[in-house]
């Protein structure tokens, strides 16, 4: 039986094998493409579906398992950003791909992310989740063994612990479905209120929430467990880097989600309340906060522009966690809406990284310098990527973040709050040092013939530019559907307004207004004197001549005075914390090798063909 | 329209090669068309805000002093050496006034010496006031910085109605000074100027030497020790803020000094906050000693020496021989070394400069590891007076 | 006072017991550098006179002997004697007394060289520049020599310190102004 | 539509004027204070008149020119969005973290411009910018938390009407630590001591601004005036009461009344932030930082928290 | 584009009322700077500022004699200057060599290098002088006679030579380059 569900979710792994298969230059492109669009247009055209019905359903079952599938509202926009950025990355990849083996996985990868936002059970959940974590690591493999390394080591380490969140759920409940699971949890918080005896223990219910937390936080780069990231994303082909920043991390903050769906009520009774947010949400909301904090302070100190972006998306999922932690209507889809918009600009971050890298072959700051003039269409994408992600009205960035802020500051949250604000700022300092030092200053004189993106890169950067602006000015056409979630007008307005009650936000307004005011500076300016262009040898050098010889950009260490002003922080956080966790890290998952081993025996199975897998591909 | 790649592309065809020299730091030339570095500048290679090597680049006030100083008479020269030390252009005047009186085996009459030492006070007095003012400018505490000019302004009225010029005053000659105190009043004006000046010093300690953020500011920066200090050749009050007393005044006295009572003060920390706090004391001994001037009057007589040998100045010879003076300046030690070969033009003339020593070598060191914010401070407590490197 | 070994040092007499301090000082010093000659020329004021090739030795003992501060390297061009006169300018705070000491090199440029004291004196590399840009003493071992100084371009390689350098008619010749030099006169009017 | 075109003149009108009165009183003030005569107080007009007059200018590519174009836009967009008396156009949208945001557009902007030249001293000038940027955040971020806390609302128009009721918010402890965090933010902001890091003209000759001359400054000229008059109207908006006079019969006598009380309360706003200015040396940019995620972060942070209670 | 020609005398009154000065103290006409610039002379009064910027900089004074490696950087912050700009020589030294005409390192006529609009005699000249070159200056520039900057436009060419005649073509470069091999050390050693 064949379903759309089916055929989003395969279609890429379909299109990924045949590419591998044939690997003729031209033609495993065609293939991927259209393995990446497939799912996009199906998912568009449910959207037509879901209007009229609350959701499609597929079940499969194999080898004894039942796996359901079920696409409503909330995942759809899940798979609406999987396939939008996974098209632009794919379409990237095009020109970036070097050979049919990251197609391959590249396209497994994408198949993995749609089967977790699909997936209506933990079986199916646990082995897409799987899929996509094996087909991102080989992703990583190809390009850096120690990077790929920690990052397999810290996702073993997640799976292990849903495994066992899994295993422990299902021997109370003896169920994987969704709806199974979040009825007889329900229930079992019902019963609790009544005071009669809980299924679940308090400690039980502890430990299936950190295991959780532990799982979904490896993949969302939450703060504590976020070394994997930078190495990870930076270490592999940055057109996948959009979908794998863009797209997997959404995983992680889905699997968030889901602990709300499944386990919310049940946690809040247990736990209570923290203000209005429950308080397991809180611990999910101050890590979050702690990651844009950590996140941003590092992103800025990179050196690397790969890097820069890595530690630039924690932080930002930093921001999709404390939406989510908060716990309020308003704030999950703040939340929601910040995992749309920070897919669709770090996608298109990464892009320009990828036609950077591709075009001018170095990494590092210091080999850069002066690319507007070389790159203008990159640097015109590269512009409204970072107004959107530094939140500048009107782009989508700023849109989601004044979501973010109304809804925690409205929760009377002060450290919380404090933690965004600071957020926003850092944003505005690591986006600064990469346009200063990738597009601006001197140009190194070996960067002198590049030239700018290919096409396909751009089709897939002015995709995601386009979305950027649109959903900015519009940030209603985004709340419209998050407000089907819920089912109620939680974010009011037209299309253009949000409109929360104790604050609005008028996109097109400011957007006029915007106009408006440049209008008027440019009549002021456009009244001047003709302007002269120079080069940058004819700059203020304190009177003296210079020559192209000279260095006068800083290329390196642009925030040393930060640098030094967090040294006391950063000394813990960068020998101690990355490299003993890294070590307690690996020996833990060998103790918690042998502790898994008595586990559910299929789980047991399921896993052991995976590793089995990953252990003959790491071989060859 | 030249364009960067049109630039590069011509200099190919002329076969420069143009790479940057090391990507990991970038050049920055401070100076000299910068408010901290008048007239001198430091080529600084940066590593973020920080110097990796500082280069000091002097001459854009070399004139060839010593040079010029062989083409004239003896007593011309007053009028070109004075230039060399803008701030206080009593000093070169005095030492080559000094050095010449040496070589001619003049004793300077009492009422020269003590207006000697008055002017070499009052110029001492302004130079630190001067200097505060630049200070403040740089550290941004532009109140003070005003107000120390405007205080300077009392001295250069008096200094004008004393010599008749505002700077450049041509004013001590060898054998004693150009003309007499213009009378009381004078000196009473310069006994009001002084109790003015004091009174107002507790305003700049509140602005700038007891202010918190100064602290912050000069506190542990451009350290030296005392051995690193003698060993460049450090005088003045950037020695004595390293806990080495030396002062000419005391040490080879000379006019007036044996006979007044000041304090050397010594601070043994040597780091920019040091120099200052010394700068800023010896500004309160200055005014001290010139109030026991004033308390023991101008001696009567003569105030230069009576030689027929003046009455013909552009003939007027100097037995062959050499002097060394030095005195006391704010900045340093402050030299001249005279030769004659028995002319009526000196055959040599050596002035050294304390900043020489100070503005070169000392400052790259300094300079090394310092944060750009420190540069002008450092630069500043250094008290560099880049017309003493050219000459 | 070593009264004894004054056929060595040779010390000049020029007033009697005046200045023992320094008598005594240059004795002491003397004893150390035979080499040398010495003299007191008045209250703090000493001199010494020292072979070229020797001043390095010297300016050793000197620091040994507590003379802290090089105040300067001066250089006499004595045309007549076709002489570059070194003088080092030394201070001792210790004994707070000023020190010259001096000594002759050949003043043709290929000749003019001398060892560098920079390690001996650190402070010595700024003064060696200094006379190198106007007067053309090499001071060999000190590798800042060639790196610029304050002369600009045009002008090093000239030393117009030197006295045989002419100065008006390079400066005719490099502004182009004629209208100060038209009285046609070898001496300058003041 | 035209009703609103004019008002959006007028405002900008006075928004310039005023902003450029404020800066002749700055000069005149710290004139005054360092015991000299001082400008006239119309010469920051002359200023920019002078540097729009400019007969050639120079460029380093479109980012040069749009930076500050966008610059002066963004002062623009701000300014309308803050309440002025009674007659603001779109206060309604006056989101209190909307302008906080709007107002630190324009440094972006600045900054594009500056770093396109390419100048390092105008990347170092960046450099400092941004990490005062950084540096105020955190106690801006805490005053602004405390003041939608304490009034529930978001609204800048509503906090003002509040504070007709409830008097002005310096009046209560929360809001009153977070308006003396503020105000500390404020001094950076206006690019006063000890936080005029970003521009220090002794260390790094203006900085960002360095490249900029002619037309280019010009516009920057008008910026910073309306940039000045709107951060001083939001402080007095949001911590002093604002001004709603309905004393008058007639509205435009109440407008110019309103005005004319915003007005008092914003030139005492100013005078705080130049006395503070005359007498403090500058920080360097560590020390600034440290500085302000220590005090002001602890005293905005106390409010925020009281505010929550 | 527009005609702005009837604004001109507001331009006018608007440069002659806000000269900004060129923070480049060359020789020793520096000292005289603070005290203008301070309460006793106060030239804020008529608008004057020092500006570190050349770019945005309308008046250059020259304070004094000026070297040839000077002379270099007046040159290079001069022609940063955006037009309309003005020279002030303040002192007799740039305007004939003063003291120094017989100086190697002495520039005897600074106009023969970039043009100069009013010079002030006198060695030093007095605050007051100044003020007086300053008062003319702003006479000349009301009633159009500072134009200084049209002639270095004009005969640029002669100016050029000029230049080239006393540092040599490409001093630029040459002066620039002068630096390298001592910044560059660690790599000089290598090779």
């Amino acid at each position: 039986m064949i379903n759309e569900l089916m055929i989003i979710i395969f279609a890429p792994l379909l299109a990924g094998v045949l590419a591998w298969l044939l690997d003729i230059k031209g033609i495993r492109e065609a293939i991927g493409v259209i393995g990446a669009a497939i799912p996009l247009a199906y998912l568009i055209q449910a959207y037509q579906t879901l209007s009229t019905q609350p959701s499609i359903q597929y079940s499969i079952a194999l080898a004894g398992f039942k796996f359901e599938f079920l696409l409503y509202q909330i995942n759809w926009i899940f798979a609406m950003i999987a396939g939008v950025v996974g098209f632009a990355a794919v379409l990237g990849m095009v020109s970036t791909a070097k050979d049919s083996y990251e197609w391959l996985f590249a396209l497994i990868s994408l198949t993995g992310v749609l089967g977790v936002f699909l997936a209506d059970d933990l079986a199916g959940f646990f082995i897409f989740w799987e899929v996509m974590t094996f087909a991102s690591f080989m992703m990583v493999l190809k390009y850096n063994r120690k990077a790929s390394l920690k990052y397999f080591l810290l996702s073993v380490f997640g799976a292990y612990a849903m495994l066992i969140a899994i295993g422990i759920i299902y021997a109370k409940v003896g169920a994987l479905d969704f709806a199974t699971i979040q009825q007889v949890l329900y229930q079992d918080a019902m019963r609790g209120a009544f005071g009669t005896d809980t299924l679940f223990s308090r400690n039980e219910m502890i430990l299936v929430f950190g295991l959780f937390l532990i799982a979904f936080g490896v993949k969302a780069g939450m703060f504590p467990l976020h070394v994997w990231a930078p190495d990870a994303y930076s270490e592999t082909n940055q057109s996948y880097t959009a979908m794998f920043s863009g797209v997997l991390s959404k995983a992680g903050v889905y699997g968030m989600l889901v602990i709300y769906i499944l386990l919310g009520t049940r946690l809040m009774y247990e736990f209570g309340k923290f203000g209005a947010a429950p308080k397991f949400g809180y611990i999910i909301a101050l890590l979050g906060g702690l990651t844009i904090i950590v996140g941003g302070l590092l992103a800025a100190l990179q050196e690397d522009i790969r890097k820069l972006f890595a530690y630039s998306s924690i932080s930002q999922i930093g921001y999709i966690l404390v939406g989510i932690g908060v716990g309020t209507a308003l704030s999950i889809e703040a939340a929601i809406y910040h995992a749309v918009s920070h897919a669709l600009f770090k996608g298109l971050f990464f892009l320009i990284v990828a036609t950077i890298i591709y075009r001018t072959g170095k990494t590092e700051f210091k080999d850069m310098g002066g690319l507007a003039e070389k790159m203008p269409i990159t640097f015109a994408m590269a512009f409204v990527a970072i107004l959107s992600l530094a939140g500048i009205p009107p782009l989508v960035g700023f849109a989601s973040k004044w979501l973010l802020f109304e809804a925690v500051i409205h929760e009377n949250m002060p450290i919380l709050g404090g933690m965004i604000f600071f957020g926003s700022a850092i944003g505005f300092v690591y986006l600064i040092r990469f346009t200063y030092a990738v597009w601006f200053g001197q140009r190194p004189t070996d960067l002198d013939d590049t030239k700018d993106a290919p096409l396909p890169l751009a089709i897939a950067m002015g995709i995601l530019a386009l979305l950027n602006v649109v959903f900015g000015i519009a940030p209603g056409l985004v709340a419209k559907e998050l407000n089907k979630i819920f089912g109620k007008e939680v974010i009011g307005g037209t299309i253009y307004e949000l409109n929360l009650g104790f604050g609005r936000y008028n996109g097109l307004l400011i957007t006029i207004w915007l106009v408006v005011g440049l209008v008027i500076a440019a009549i002021i300016y456009f009244l001047g004197a003709k302007v002269r262009k120079v080069p940058v040898t004819d700059t203020y050098q304190a009177g003296n001549p210079v020559t192209m010889e000279y260095n006068l950009t800083i290329r390196r260490n642009f925030f040393l005075p930060l640098k030094e002003t967090l040294a006391f922080w950063l000394r813990i956080s960068f020998d101690r914390l990355y490299q003993d966790i890294g070590k307690w890290i690996e020996d833990l998952a060998e103790t918690m090798r042998h502790y898994i081993y008595n586990g559910s025996v299929q789980a047991y199975a399921w896993y052991l063909a995976i590793v089995l897998l990953i252990l003959a591909l790491w071989g060859v | 329209m030249v364009s960067q790649s049109e630039l590069i592309k011509e200099a190919r065809e002329n076969g420069m090669e143009l790479l940057p020299l090391d990507k990991d730091t970038y050049e920055l030339f401070f100076g000299p068309q910068h408010m901290a570095t008048e007239n001198f500048s430091i080529i600084l290679k940066m590593d973020g805000h920080r110097v990796v090597k500082a280069i000091a680049n002097p001459g854009f006030l070399h004139r060839g002093f010593e040079k010029l100083a062989e083409l004239r008479p003896w007593y011309t020269n007053i009028a070109l050496l004075l230039r060399i030390c803008v701030p206080e252009p009593d000093v070169p005047e005095a030492i080559y006034s000094m050095a010449v009186d040496e070589l001619m085996g003049w004793e300077v009459p009492e009422r020269a010496h003590w207006i000697r030492t008055t002017v070499l006070e009052m110029a001492r007095v302004s130079a630190y006031l001067f200097w505060i003012m630049g200070l403040s400018f740089k550290l941004g505490v532009y109140t003070a910085g005003q107000w120390a000019a405007a205080y300077r302004e009392r001295l250069m009225a008096l200094f004008e109605e004393l010599t008749g010029a505002r700077v450049y005053h041509i004013y001590t000659i060898p054998g004693g000074v150009r003309r007499d105190i213009p009378g009381d009043k004078w000196l009473r004006q310069l006994k009001d100027t002084v109790e003015y000046i004091k009174s107002k010093l507790p305003d700049f300690d509140h602005l700038v030497f007891e202010n918190y953020i100064t602290f912050k500011r000069m506190e542990g920066i451009g350290v030296m020790d005392k051995k690193f200090a003698l060993a460049e050749g450090v005088t003045g009050p950037n020695l004595r803020a390293t806990g080495v007393p030396y002062d000419v005044r005391r040490m080879d006295p000379y006019l007036l000094y044996p006979e007044l009572d000041f304090e050397v003060p010594v601070l043994k920390e040597g780091d920019a906050l040091a120099r200052a706090l010394i700068r800023r004391y010896e500004l309160e001994q200055d005014l001290y000693i010139l109030e026991q001037l004033l308390e023991m009057g101008p001696p009567s007589g003569p105030y230069k020496v009576q030689d027929p040998r003046l009455k013909n100045l552009p003939r007027f010879k100097v037995p062959a021989g050499d002097a060394f003076a030095h005195v006391e300046s704010t900045k340093g030690d402050f030299g001249a070394y005279v030769v004659s070969d028995g002319g009526n033009k000196p055959y040599r003339v050596q002035i050294r400069g304390p900043s020489i020593a100070h503005g070169i070598r000392v400052l790259e060191q300094l300079l090394v590891g310092a944060r750009i914010a420190d540069v002008p401070v450092i630069l500043m407590s250094l008290d560099n007076c880049p017309p003493d490197i050219d000459r | 006072m070593a009264n004894g070994q004054e056929e060595k040092g040779e010390v000049k007499e020029m007033t009697g017991a005046k200045w023992e301090r320094e008598q005594a000082l240059v004795q002491k010093i003397l004893e150390k550098a035979p080499y040398a000659e010495g003299r007191v020329r008045r209250e703090r004021r000493i001199e010494f006179k020292v072979p070229a090739d020797r001043i390095r030795d010297f300016l050793m003992t000197l620091k040994e002997n507590n003379f802290e501060l090089m105040l300067q390297i001066t250089v006499v061009d004595w045309l007549k004697e076709g002489e570059y006169e070194l003088v080092y300018q030394m201070w001792s705070i210790t004994h707070r007394t000023h020190a010259m000491v001096k000594t002759r090199i050949p003043r043709e440029l290929d000749k003019a060289r001398m060892p560098t004291v920079k390690d001996i004196y650190p402070v010595a590399e700024t003064y060696e520049r200094d006379a190198h840009d106007f007067y053309g003493v090499y001071f060999e071992g000190n590798e800042k020599m060639e790196m610029p100084w304050i002369l600009d371009d045009a002008e090093q390689g000239l030393f117009p310190h030197r006295k045989d350098f002419d100065m008006l008619a390079y400066v005719k010749k490099k502004y182009k102004i004629l209208d100060r030099f038209d009285e046609n006169k070898d001496n300058y009017v003041i | 539509m035209l009703m609103i075109a004019v008002k959006a003149f007028l405002i900008l009108l006075y928004a310039t004027f005023m902003g450029f009165m404020f800066m002749g009183i700055i000069r005149i003030v710290t004139a005054r204070i360092h015991r000299r005569v001082g400008p006239p107080i119309y010469q920051p007009i002359l200023d920019t008149i002078k540097l729009l007059s400019k007969k050639s200018n120079i460029t380093h590519g479109l980012i040069y020119d749009f930076g500050v174009i966008y610059a002066l836009g963004a002062t623009i967009l701000a300014l309308m969005f803050i309440p002025l008396g009674g007659v603001s156009i779109l206060r309604a949208y006056g989101d209190l973290i909307l302008i906080t945001f709007l107002l630190e557009i324009p440094m972006l902007g600045i900054m594009f411009a500056a770093m396109s030249s390419g100048n390092p001293w105008a990347g170092l000038g960046a450099q400092r910018a941004l990490l005062t940027l950084l540096a105020i955040q955190v106690p801006l971020g805490f005053a602004i938390v405390a003041l939608a806390e304490f009034y529930g609302t978001f609204s800048t128009y509503e906090i003002v009407m509040a504070q007709q009721t409830v008097g002005w918010s310096i009046t209560h402890l929360p809001l009153l630590l977070a308006a003396i965090a503020y105000d500390i933010v404020l001094q950076a902001m206006f690019g006063k001591e000890p936080f005029d890091i970003m521009i220090a003209p002794g260390e790094i000759s203006l900085g960002p601004m360095v490249e900029f001359g002619g037309k280019h400054m010009g516009i920057l000229q008008i910026q910073h005036a309306i940039a000045l008059f709107a951060e001083t109207l939001f402080f007095s908006n949001i911590f002093l009461g604002g001004a709603v006079v309905t004393a008058f019969a007639s509205p435009i006598l109440n407008t110019i009344a309103s005005l004319a009380v915003l007005l008092i309360k914003q030139l005492a706003v100013l005078m705080i932030a130049i006395f503070i200015g005359v007498i403090f040396p500058r920080f360097t940019i560590d020390q600034a930082a440290r500085f302000y995620w220590k005090w002001p972060t602890i005293i905005a942070a106390a409010g925020a928290i009281l505010a929550a209670l | 584009m527009v005609d702005w020609r009837l604004f001109e005398p507001l331009f006018e009154f608007a440069r002659k009322r806000s000269l900004w000065i060129v923070a480049f103290c060359t020789g020793c006409g520096g000292i005289e700077m603070p005290p203008l610039m301070t309460s006793r002379y106060d030239l804020e009064r008529f608008g004057m500022m020092p500006n570190p910027a050349p770019r945005m900089a309308d008046l250059f004074l020259i304070t004094g004699y000026v070297t040839p490696k000077t002379l270099k950087r007046i040159i290079i912050t001069y022609e940063m200057q955006p037009d309309p700009k003005y020279v002030l020589a303040h002192g007799s030294c740039p305007l004939n060599g003063g003291i120094y005409w017989d100086a190697y390192n002495a520039i005897k006529h600074l106009d023969r290098y970039i043009p100069v609009d009013v010079v002030i005699a006198g060695c030093m000249p007095r605050p007051e002088a100044v003020m007086d070159g300053i008062k003319k200056l702003m006479e000349m520039i009301e009633n159009g006679t500072a134009d200084g900057w049209k002639r270095y436009r004009e005969n640029y060419e002669w100016y050029k030579k000029n230049q080239d005649e006393l540092f040599g073509e490409g001093w630029r470069e040459r002066e620039a380059r002068r630096w390298i091999p001592w910044l560059m050390d660690k790599k000089k050693k290598e090779k």
